[in-house]
C-alpha cells in the first residue's frame, strides 16, 4: 500500500445493490458460450423457455416505443415467469409487465408514457407495494452501468448524480478523485442476467445491424450473460460480410435469434415502419384502470398464442398503412 | 393588435425566446421542441438540437413525439447512441437543456421522482429520465413550470435533479461542473432567473395581463424581484404564423 | 464523509503526468468552439499555424501506417515547431517527427515499425536523451484514456496493466475497488491539445465518415481540445445527412478539415488505395542510419512545399497501380 | 519422410497445434497470423481471428502486414475499433492470445519495453503495445520465442506483460482475472508449459533433433521437465501444402 494513502468516501447510495457484481462469473461465462458460427433462430417462446427463469435480472432496448422486442415481451408475459428484477427504462414492455405483476424490483430511470403521460400500470405497482425495491438512477447513469459491464469494469466515474437525492437512493458511491482531488460519482457496473433487444436485420448467427441512433445497444448488448434478439429480417451471413463496420451486435454475444417482423409494433422501427398510433391511444386510455387493462392484456396479449397471431389480428391492411 | 394565443403558444414562445444563435440545446417532446424550432426559425438558425437517446442536427420536419422516434433524427448530422450524447453533454458541448417537474424550490433544484416518501410514495412519479443528467451537464437549463404553491415549494420532497442545491458555491462543493446551473424558469405566469450572488429565484418579467402578486401568491418560498420587471410580450403575428403554419401545422400542441 | 470509509491506494505509477486533467477547463475550451455550420476548409500549413504552437500535446490516429495523416505530419515537420508531448501509438508520423527532433516527452505504447522491427528514429532519440521523459502505457490503456476524456470524467478504471513494471512506469493508480474490494487500476483522463485524424470523407463542415475498422478514432475525436481532420474526399452536407448513422466525427468536435486526397500516402486507406511497399521498404532502409534518414528527409519532406508537390513527385501511375 | 521445412515454419506448425476449435485468439502479425490461419485450415474452422485495432472474424485471403490493415477486416464479421476489442477481451470473450518479446522469465513474465534501466536504456524496445492487454485480459497466452539464455532470464529487466507474476496466486492478488495466464511457451527447440502448481516454466516436447541439454544449456533459469518429454512432430506434408500453397502463397514467411 502507498504510504499514507487512500481516497475518502464521501457518501453511498443507501440501497445494496439489486444485482451484485461477479466480473469473473462474467468472463467465465463468456468463456463457455459458443464461438462458433451455428443457426440460433428459434421462436420467441424456445428462447424464453430457454434462458429465462424466475428471479432473473433483465433488461430491454430501446426507450418508449420505438425498436422495442414487443413479440418477446408478449411472450414473456405468456410464460407466467415472475419476480422479475428489471432495470426500467421506460419501455413499452414494462407496461405490459407490471400489468402481469412480474416485476420485483427496480433500477428505476424514467417510467413514463412520455407525451401521453404517467403510467398507471408503473403507479399502481410501485404505490401498492407490489414491487418492493425501487432504486434510483439517471438515464445516462443506467447506461453508463451497462457500459462498465461491456467493458468488463466494476464501475464508471461521472459527474452526474451528484448532491442530490437520486445518488442518495441508488447504489452509487461518491469519492475524491486521486487525480483531480475533486468529488466524483462511480457508477457500479450492471451485468444483465437476460437482455432483449430488437433490430433492423440480422443473420442467423446473431450478427446484427441497427438503422438510425443506436440507442444503448450497443452497451447493454455486451453487458448481458443471456442475449435474444428479434429482428425484423434475417439476412445472409454475405451481407453481413459485405459491411463489417455496420455490424453493432457481433454473434458471439448472441443466444437467440428470433425472426419478428413488425416485432416492435405497436411501436416504430427506424426506416421501416410507424408508430400504430390509434393503438397506441386506445392503450394509453385502457391502462388507466385495472380493469381495462385486463381488459386489454387479454385481448392483445394472453388472447393469442404467438407474434404471427397477433399480427393476423392487427391485419395486413394495418401493417401497410404503417410502413414507410 | 395581436391574435389570440393559446397558453401553450405562450409558452413556447417565450421558452424560444430564451435560446441562443449557435449554441447547442437538449430537447425534450413537447414544448422544448417546439421552442427550438421556432427559434431556428426566428432568431437562432444556427441552434443545434439535440436528442438524448442519439440524434443531432436533425432537420425537425415533423413534430417528433418521443425523444427517440425517426423524427429526432430526420435527415440529421449524426445518429449515435445516449453514451456519445450523454457525455457530449458531461464534456461542456450543450449550452441549454430544457426541465420539467411536479416540484420545484427556491435553488431551482427540481423533483420528477416522488410526491410523499420514497418508501412509501403518495404518487409514483416517472423518476429522472435525462433530467437529472441535463441538470448536472448542460451549460444552462430552463425549467418549464405550471405556476402553483403546491409546485414552488419551500422544501420539495426529493431532489431528483439538482439545481443550485443548498445556495452559493453548492455545485461545486458537489463536484458538479463550474459555471453550470438554472437559468430560467418559464411559467404561465412569469419569466423567473436567478440571483447572481445568492442563487435564489427571481421574477423578470410576467406574462400579459399577469400582476407581481398573482405570481407570489401562487409562489410558495420567498421570490425575489428584480430591479425592474418587464412584462412579457406576447406571442408576435410573425411567431404564431411560424408556430401554426411551419413548426406545428397539425396542431398538435395548439 | 462516510464514518470510518475510504479506499485504500495500493500502489502509483511513478511519473506524474504528462499531460494534467482538467475537466473544467476542457468544458469551457468546448463550450466556446462554434456549432455553427461553417466552411472549415483550409490548408494543412493554415492549420497548423492556427492550431499548433511549440510544447503542445499532440495526437495522431491510427497505426503502423494505415489511415494515417502523413499530409498533416509532413507539414508538421516543415513548420520547425517543437518540444512536443506526444502519445506514443508507433504511427508512422512519429517516425518522422523523431527525425526532426520534434518529440520531448512521450505517453508511450508501441513504437516499431511492426513486421520490419524496430523503429530506428525513435532509438536514436530515446537513447540519447532527446526524449526527455517516457511514461509506459499498454495500447488499450491509452485509448481507455482518450475515452475517459471522450466521457468528460477523470478515469476510466481497468484490470490491465496490474502486477508489472508497465504500471510501476506509468502514471496509474491501484485502488481497492469499493464494489466488488478487488484491486483495480485508475487510468487518468488524457485531453490533447491538438489532435490529426485521417477520414475517408468529410463536409466542409467536418461531419467524418470513416469505413473499416475506426480504430480509436471515436474516443481520440472526443478527448482533443483542437481537432484538425485530413480527408480523403470532401462531400456535400446532403450525403451526410443521408446517413447520420455513419457520422463518426460530427462537425462541432472539429477546428480544420483538410482535403488531402492519398493524405495516407506511404501508408494506405481502408477500402480505396494500399500501402506503398516499395517506398515504405526504402524507408525501413534509410531510416536505419541517421545520415541516410536525413537523406530521406530532405527529400521528401523538407524538399517539398506542400502535399500536391509530393502526389506530383509520387506521380500520378504510381497513385493508380496503388488505388483499388 | 517428410518434406524439408524452414525454422519458421515449423514454428508456425507448433503454434497453430495448440489452438483449440471454437475459440477466439488475439492475432498480431507474421507467425501467429499464419499459425491462426493455418489452424482454421487443419483442426479449427471455427477459430475466430480477432485483430486488436477492430477486425474480428475476417476471412484471411490475403496475408495482414499489420495489425490495422485491410486484410484484417476483410469480409469480416465485425469492423469496430480498439475499445471494442479490448474489452470484449477484458470481459473474457478471448481464448488465445500470442505474445512475444525480448526477455522471458521462468514464470512467463516478458519484457518487451527496455534491456537496462529504463531512464538510461541500453536498448529501447518498442513498448507493450497490445501485449500487457493481452497478457492481461486472455485466457491462455502462447508466447513464441528464441531460445537461447539472455532471452530465458533468472531476472528480466522490465515487466511488460504479466505472467504469473511472481508465482501461485500472484496473478489474482494483483487484480488480474482469474484463471488466466500463461498456457504455452513455443520456440526454435521445444514447446514448454507451466507447471500446474508452482506456475513455473516446463519442458514439455522437443522439436525435431533437438535434446533436453540443448535446451537446458540454451535457458538462463532452472527449467522443469515433464515426466515424459515427448518429441514434437515435423509438419505433416497437409500442413506445408496449405501453409505454402492456401495460406502464404506469396512466401512471405517461409
Amino acid at each position: 500500500m502507498v504510504k499514507n494513502k487512500s481516497i475518502p468516501i464521501f457518501e453511498e447510495g443507501e440501497f445494496p445493490l439489486i444485482q451484485p457484481i461477479d466480473l469473473d462469473g462474467f468472463r467465465a461465462h463468456n468463456r463457455k458460450k459458443t464461438k462458433a458460427l451455428i443457426d440460433k433462430r428459434m421462436t420467441e417462446k424456445e428462447a424464453i423457455e430457454k434462458f429465462v427463469k424466475d428471479g432473473d435480472y433483465i433488461g430491454f432496448e430501446l426507450y418508449g416505443t420505438v425498436r422495442c422486442p414487443m413479440s418477446l415481451t408478449r411472450e414473456l408475459v405468456r410464460s407466467g415467469k415472475k419476480d422479475f428484477r428489471i432495470v426500467g427504462q421506460g419501455v413499452h414492455e414494462l407496461d405490459l409487465m407490471f400489468a402481469a405483476n412480474q416485476v420485483k424490483e427496480i433500477d428505476f430511470t424514467y417510467i413514463s408514457l412520455e407525451v401521453y403521460g404517467i403510467s398507471d400500470n408503473m403507479r399502481r405497482r410501485v404505490e401498492s407495494g407490489d414491487v418492493t425495491k425501487i432504486v434510483e438512477w439517471s438515464n445516462a447513469a443506467i447506461t453508463w452501468r451497462f457500459k462498465a459491464a461491456s467493458m468488463g469494469v466494476p464501475f464508471i466515474a461521472t459527474r452526474n448524480m451528484l448532491g442530490t437525492d437520486t445518488l442518495k437512493k441508488s447504489s452509487a458511491k461518491v469519492i475524491e478523485c486521486p487525480f483531480t482531488h475533486q468529488k466524483i460519482a462511480l457508477l457500479p457496473a450492471l451485468i444483465v442476467d437476460t437482455g432483449f433487444i430488437h433490430v433492423n436485420r440480422a443473420d442467423i448467427h446473431g450478427n446484427c445491424q441497427i438503422d438510425g441512433i443506436s440507442g444503448f445497444a450497443f452497451e447493454m448488448s455486451r453487458a448481458c450473460k443471456n442475449l435474444i434478439i428479434s429482428t425484423e429480417e434475417i439476412v445472409d451471413t454475405k451481407e453481413i460480410r459485405k459491411h463489417p463496420d455496420r455490424t453493432i451486435i457481433p454473434y458471439y454475444l448472441v443466444d437467440a435469434v428470433i425472426h419478428a417482423p413488425y416485432g416492435s409494433w405497436p411501436g416504430e422501427m427506424s426506416g421501416m415502419y410507424e408508430r400504430d398510433e390509434p393503438h397506441y391511444k386506445m392503450f394509453v386510455d385502457m391502462q388507466k384502470t385495472k380493469e381495462s387493462m385486463d381488459e386489454y392484456m387479454q385481448e392483445w396479449v394472453y388472447g393469442l398464442p404467438d407474434h404471427k397471431a397477433l399480427l393476423d389480428k392487427v391485419g395486413k391492411k394495418r401493417l401497410q398503412d404503417l410502413t414507410l | 393588435m395581436t391574435q389570440k394565443y393559446s397558453p401553450s403558444e405562450l409558452l413556447i414562445c417565450l421558452a424560444s425566446r430564451v435560446m441562443e444563435d449557435g449554441t447547442t440545446a437538449f430537447i425534450g417532446t413537447g414544448i422544448p421542441m417546439l421552442a427550438a424550432s421556432l427559434a431556428q426559425a426566428m432568431h437562432a438558425p444556427n441552434l443545434v438540437p439535440i436528442f438524448e437517446f442519439g440524434g443531432t442536427g436533425a432537420i425537425l420536419e415533423k413534430l417528433p413525439l418521443a425523444v427517440g422516434d425517426m423524427r429526432t433524427y430526420n435527415k440529421a448530422l449524426a445518429a449515435s447512441g445516449i453514451c456519445d450524447v450523454m457525455e457530449t453533454a458531461q464534456r461542456g458541448f450543450v449550452e441549454f437543456g430544457f426541465l420539467g417537474g411536479a416540484q420545484i424550490d427556491k435553488y431551482g433544484n427540481l423533483n420528477s421522482t416522488v410526491i410523499g416518501d420514497h418508501a412509501h410514495p403518495k404518487v409514483r412519479l416517472p423518476g429522472s429520465g435525462g433530467a437529472n443528467d441535463v441538470g448536472s451537464s448542460c451549460w444552462r437549463t430552463i425549467a418549464i413550470m405550471i405556476h402553483d404553491k403546491r409546485r414552488f415549494m419551500e422544501k420539495i420532497d426529493f431532489v431528483t435533479t439538482p439545481g443550485y442545491l443548498t445556495g452559493p458555491g453548492a455545485r461545486e462543493e458537489a463536484g458538479l461542473p463550474e459555471n453550470t446551473g438554472p437559468y430560467r424558469v418559464v411559467t404561465n405566469l412569469c419569466v423567473m432567473g436567478y440571483d447572481d450572488v445568492s442563487k435564489q429565484m427571481k421574477l423578470l418579467s410576467l406574462n400579459p395581463g399577469v400582476t407581481i402578486e398573482q405570481v407570489i401568491e401562487n409562489t410558495g418560498f420567498k421570490l425575489l424581484l428584480a430591479d425592474k420587471i418587464t412584462e412579457n410580450t406576447p406571442p408576435t403575428d410573425e411567431e404564431l404564423r411560424i408556430l401554426r403554419k411551419e413548426v406545428d401545422p397539425d396542431g398538435l400542441y395548439r
